[in-house]
């Protein structure tokens, strides 16, 4: 208990909790869920974007997607790195992924279905990843937070790129501006619902918050993000699905629909349009590459012996 | 600005060749996106597609420009058919599984890059650059790939398998890189371009020294038996790569992205 | 000529639906030629895709008449992208092995079948003629379909497992085909089309009878999670279809075959 | 000797040889590999027509062009069952195909590249096996004379079919001219090749002829189908790749130049543009089918012994 109390003493104080330092074990749990999380979610997300990277419509544009999507995989790289601090393997948490006992965003469970869907992704999905990760630059464990800075510069570009593909196609033939309404429609409570359900009905939100893993609460975030993204929308000259959407003066900020939670936990609970092939398709690419990091290992350990050999000659 | 006494044309298809080998590998390497055996791998792939794709980019714009008609990187990309494109067709087959995909990553980069080192010295001052540009990647990924092809090849008894396997299924295609036409000869009279000859002998020193520290056999069998893919005689996959790389760029005609 | 009561755009909505449900899965069906278990069934399934192709262009031709605007089927099939497209996720998804196609055969023909014997009752005249043709076709094909699907769920113990897991699979999709929307409520106000809820009930009793002969288990799953397709939203497996099927047409537009 | 010379002395006098009946095993043998060459060559032949189906480029092409491939599996089954009153099963002469014991024609190994070749085979690869089959309705095994006559009726509605996609191809857009043109010179040697190498060369020919298994040379079957096809192409405005081709008035015939019979051994022995995928995937249909004919099995005796059961009881 005294321990705990200097713990959350140095949290109060704006003091970074570092890896080899004593922390509780609640604290180690949580941070693991939450960075295996976000890790996962940078790895799955490398699904629905590379669904378009070998139908891309220009040299350009592939160009830019696939660096995305590499930077997608750099991004799981720290936050694996960050998560390995705390004492659990990269193996490991692709074991919890894959076996299911860990999640990852169920916003990688909705199909990416037209070029649009790029713009959408980018200027939604990742406009509202920026807006979850930016107060956790300030996050109290080191590593994490140290990891969020470096994303945090990444997605922003990235949540440029996708507004760029939106208002080349919101400016383009009337196909293409059919295609961007949809993909908005299609994209736009996913979106809301990343920040999860409201905070009234968490119950671990008060400790993450003491501890500084949490900064924000969900319906502070999904406001924010609500606030920042319709005049981009109207902007853009699309509209928001939501007839209930109106501008609240008291709040200086706009009042919005509820997404639909039950969605939200039908999707969560694996009944989302691509749960099954999202994760079968991380299952398989572990699985097939199986002989690949064995024979990597098997390799490593022979040149090993062969260099001891050789010293003891 | 190019050697005057080469026909246009000639150099045209030439340009083609180093884009669409670039293009078709640099599209088969992309499929591989989310789908890595490693995340380093995943990252690995995705960067290679990215330096192939930009290759094709700078050859695409060198060729159009030679052309002359006004086309673009991308019209040359997207808006030509299978029989139009003059890719080897190593780079065209389905990737298999990944020592499949990196046993020909070894196989076309050790010619891929030798070809890159000779046109640095290139009498045509725009095809030096590019290749100046393009050399560097491609020697990051030749090392990378060696190194793979022999790891692998070394590792377990499957790994190795799997490793001998694909080379004996990619050997009768990597003859065509060296087989000269009169294009390749044109250009190598111009001073544009080295003989293939060369190249192929440098390739058999890098190839002969990895696949024996690989501890794998180099397969009994000729190695141009498939060939044809530079005049644009492809094998039945290149047909679908393009039906799916083209699509929006087909379907949309004259669109902006 | 169709009610006048029915909004056009409803009747022409409805008739797609019917035409894309044709197509795809004459295009997955198709997929098979010269790669079934025995040669019997690659002359069936062959058979099969001709007679859906066949039912697709009934449907497109009047379709297009409905419509009014001079496309024709082809440019209906041809012209068409994913988010035009009506038909159920069921038909779009990969084949899978042989068993997986085959239970989608026999769990869309069980649907396919009813609606269509309900649809020769139809008060349009066209769309009766063209019921009670495809009808025929489609009886052989559920006969087939459900007689597959028994000897093969009571089969072997991997041919039983093999059967189990495509109907676990596929069971997510089938809630889709009698899902009505306002598209289906004013056909079946008109007197036109069927209740869904009608053909739900058939297909439940076919469907019972069948897995129980089979020696199969219904899964204990809601049917209706996979659904969108008829309002547009596919699978991210139609665009792949479209590109590969649309490919000429999209690449030589208005060139004659 | 003598049952030999009464053998001979009926398939003299124009008797069929039915398959109860005596026959020498050299003429048994020559059969099932030449009626199982052809039954081989139907099934692999659906692959590269096959290859088109999904991108017919419209829906009658489509129809057509199933409906072909089809018959081929059709004209398969008609092929393996005259096979099998020889002696040997279905299911022995598929391993001999997967074992590569058995050939197919090699004109199978060529790839299909473009749609215009969808028309070059029914033109000229159909055009050449009609041409090798017309004779066989008159061989002396009654199965195969009367498979003989059934296929050779399909095959010419095939070739009509593909003359008319070559006609529009080459009466189409200049893109499509050269398709059909570039279609053209591929097949014209491997069609000139189907017919086999001058009978000169040839041991078995005398006997085949003799026992009226093989009724016209190579060079005459060559001949017939070089002077039909020549006009053809003319009529078609597309140019036949041999700058030797000249009339010549004394024959009444076209002088054509021999197609590369390096080519054709080399392909024979597997080193064509497709053996390894034709064979390939053919092995793979088989391989992957197992589980299915092995389960269709099981239910068959199931349902014999359930027979059995009820009666006893």
């Amino acid at each position: 208990p005294e321990l705990l109390a200097a713990f959350q003493a140095r949290i109060d104080r704006g003091e970074r909790i570092e890896p080899k330092e004593w922390m509780p074990e609640g604290y180690r749990k949580t941070l693991i869920r939450q960075i295996g999380q976000h890790a996962h979610s940078e790895i799955v997300g490398q699904l629905p974007e590379g669904n378009w990277i070998t139908r891309a419509p220009t040299l350009e544009r592939k160009q830019i997607l696939l660096a995305k999507v590499q930077d997608e995989a750099g991004h799981g790289l720290y936050l694996y790195s960050a998560c390995e601090t705390l004492g659990i393997s990269r193996d490991e948490l692709f074991d919890r992924l894959h076996s299911g006992a860990m999640k990852y965003s169920s916003i990688f469970n909705y199909p990416t279905l037209t070029w649009a869907d790029m713009g959408a992704v980018g200027w939604l999905v990742d406009g509202a990843a920026i807006m979850n990760q930016v107060p956790l630059q300030r996050t109290s464990y080191g590593p994490y937070a140290r990891a969020m800075v470096r994303i945090c510069k990444e997605e922003s570009f990235h949540q440029r790129q996708g507004y760029t593909i939106m208002m080349k196609m919101a400016q383009g033939t009337p196909e293409q501006k059919a295609m961007a309404q949809d993909a908005l429609n299609r994209f736009w409570y996913p979106s809301l619902m990343m920040f999860g359900p409201s905070d009234k009905d968490s119950v671990h939100s008060a400790q993450n918050m003491a501890w500084k893993i949490k900064i924000n609460t969900n319906d502070e975030l999904r406001q924010r993000f609500v606030n920042e993204t319709v005049p981009q929308a109207r902007y853009l000259g699309l509209e928001v699905p939501d007839e209930n959407l109106t501008w609240n003066e008291d709040k200086q900020g706009w009042d919005f629909s509820e997404p639909d939670w039950s969605e939200f936990f039908a999707v969560l609970k694996g009944d989302g349009p691509c749960n099954e092939e999202r994760l079968g398709a991380r299952r398989k690419a572990w699985d097939d590459g199986e002989w690949f990091r064995d024979g990597l290992t098997a390799y490593a350990e022979k040149q090993a012996a062969r260099r001891k050999a050789h010293a003891a000659e | 600005m190019v050697a005057l006494d080469l026909d246009r044309q000639t150099l045209f298809d030439w340009l083609l060749r180093l884009g669409d080998n670039a293009l078709i590998l640099g599209h088969r390497t992309s499929e591989w996106c989310g789908h890595g055996p490693a995340l380093e791998e995943d990252i690995a792939l995705a960067n290679t597609a990215l330096d192939l794709i930009g290759h094709c980019q700078m050859w695409y714009t060198l060729a159009a420009e030679v052309e002359g008609k006004g086309r673009t990187a991308d019209n040359l990309a997207y808006l030509r058919d299978a029989i139009q494109f003059k890719n080897v067709k190593l780079v065209e087959l389905p990737n298999g599984d990944i020592g499949q995909t990196m046993m020909r990553e070894f196989l076309f980069n050790a010619f891929h890059f030798e070809l890159l080192t000779a046109l640095t010295g290139s009498t045509d001052p725009k095809v030096s650059e590019i290749a100046a540009k393009a050399v560097k990647e491609v020697a990051y990924q030749l090392d990378r790939a060696s190194d793979l092809v022999v790891r692998l090849g070394d590792g377990t008894e499957e790994s190795h398998r799997r490793m001998q396997a694909a080379l004996d299924y990619l050997w009768p295609y990597v003859g065509e890189m060296f087989l000269a036409d009169a294009t390749d000869d044109a250009l190598a009279e111009a001073g544009i371009a080295p003989r293939l000859t060369d190249i192929q002998t440098k390739w058999e020193a890098i190839v002969s020294d990895t696949l024996d520290e690989a501890t794998l056999t180099r397969p009994d069998r000729r190695p141009d038996v498939h060939t044809g893919g530079k005049q644009g005689r492809h094998t039945e996959h290149l047909g679908y790569i393009l039906a799916e790389m083209q699509f929006l760029q087909r379907a949309y005609p004259g669109a902006e992205w």
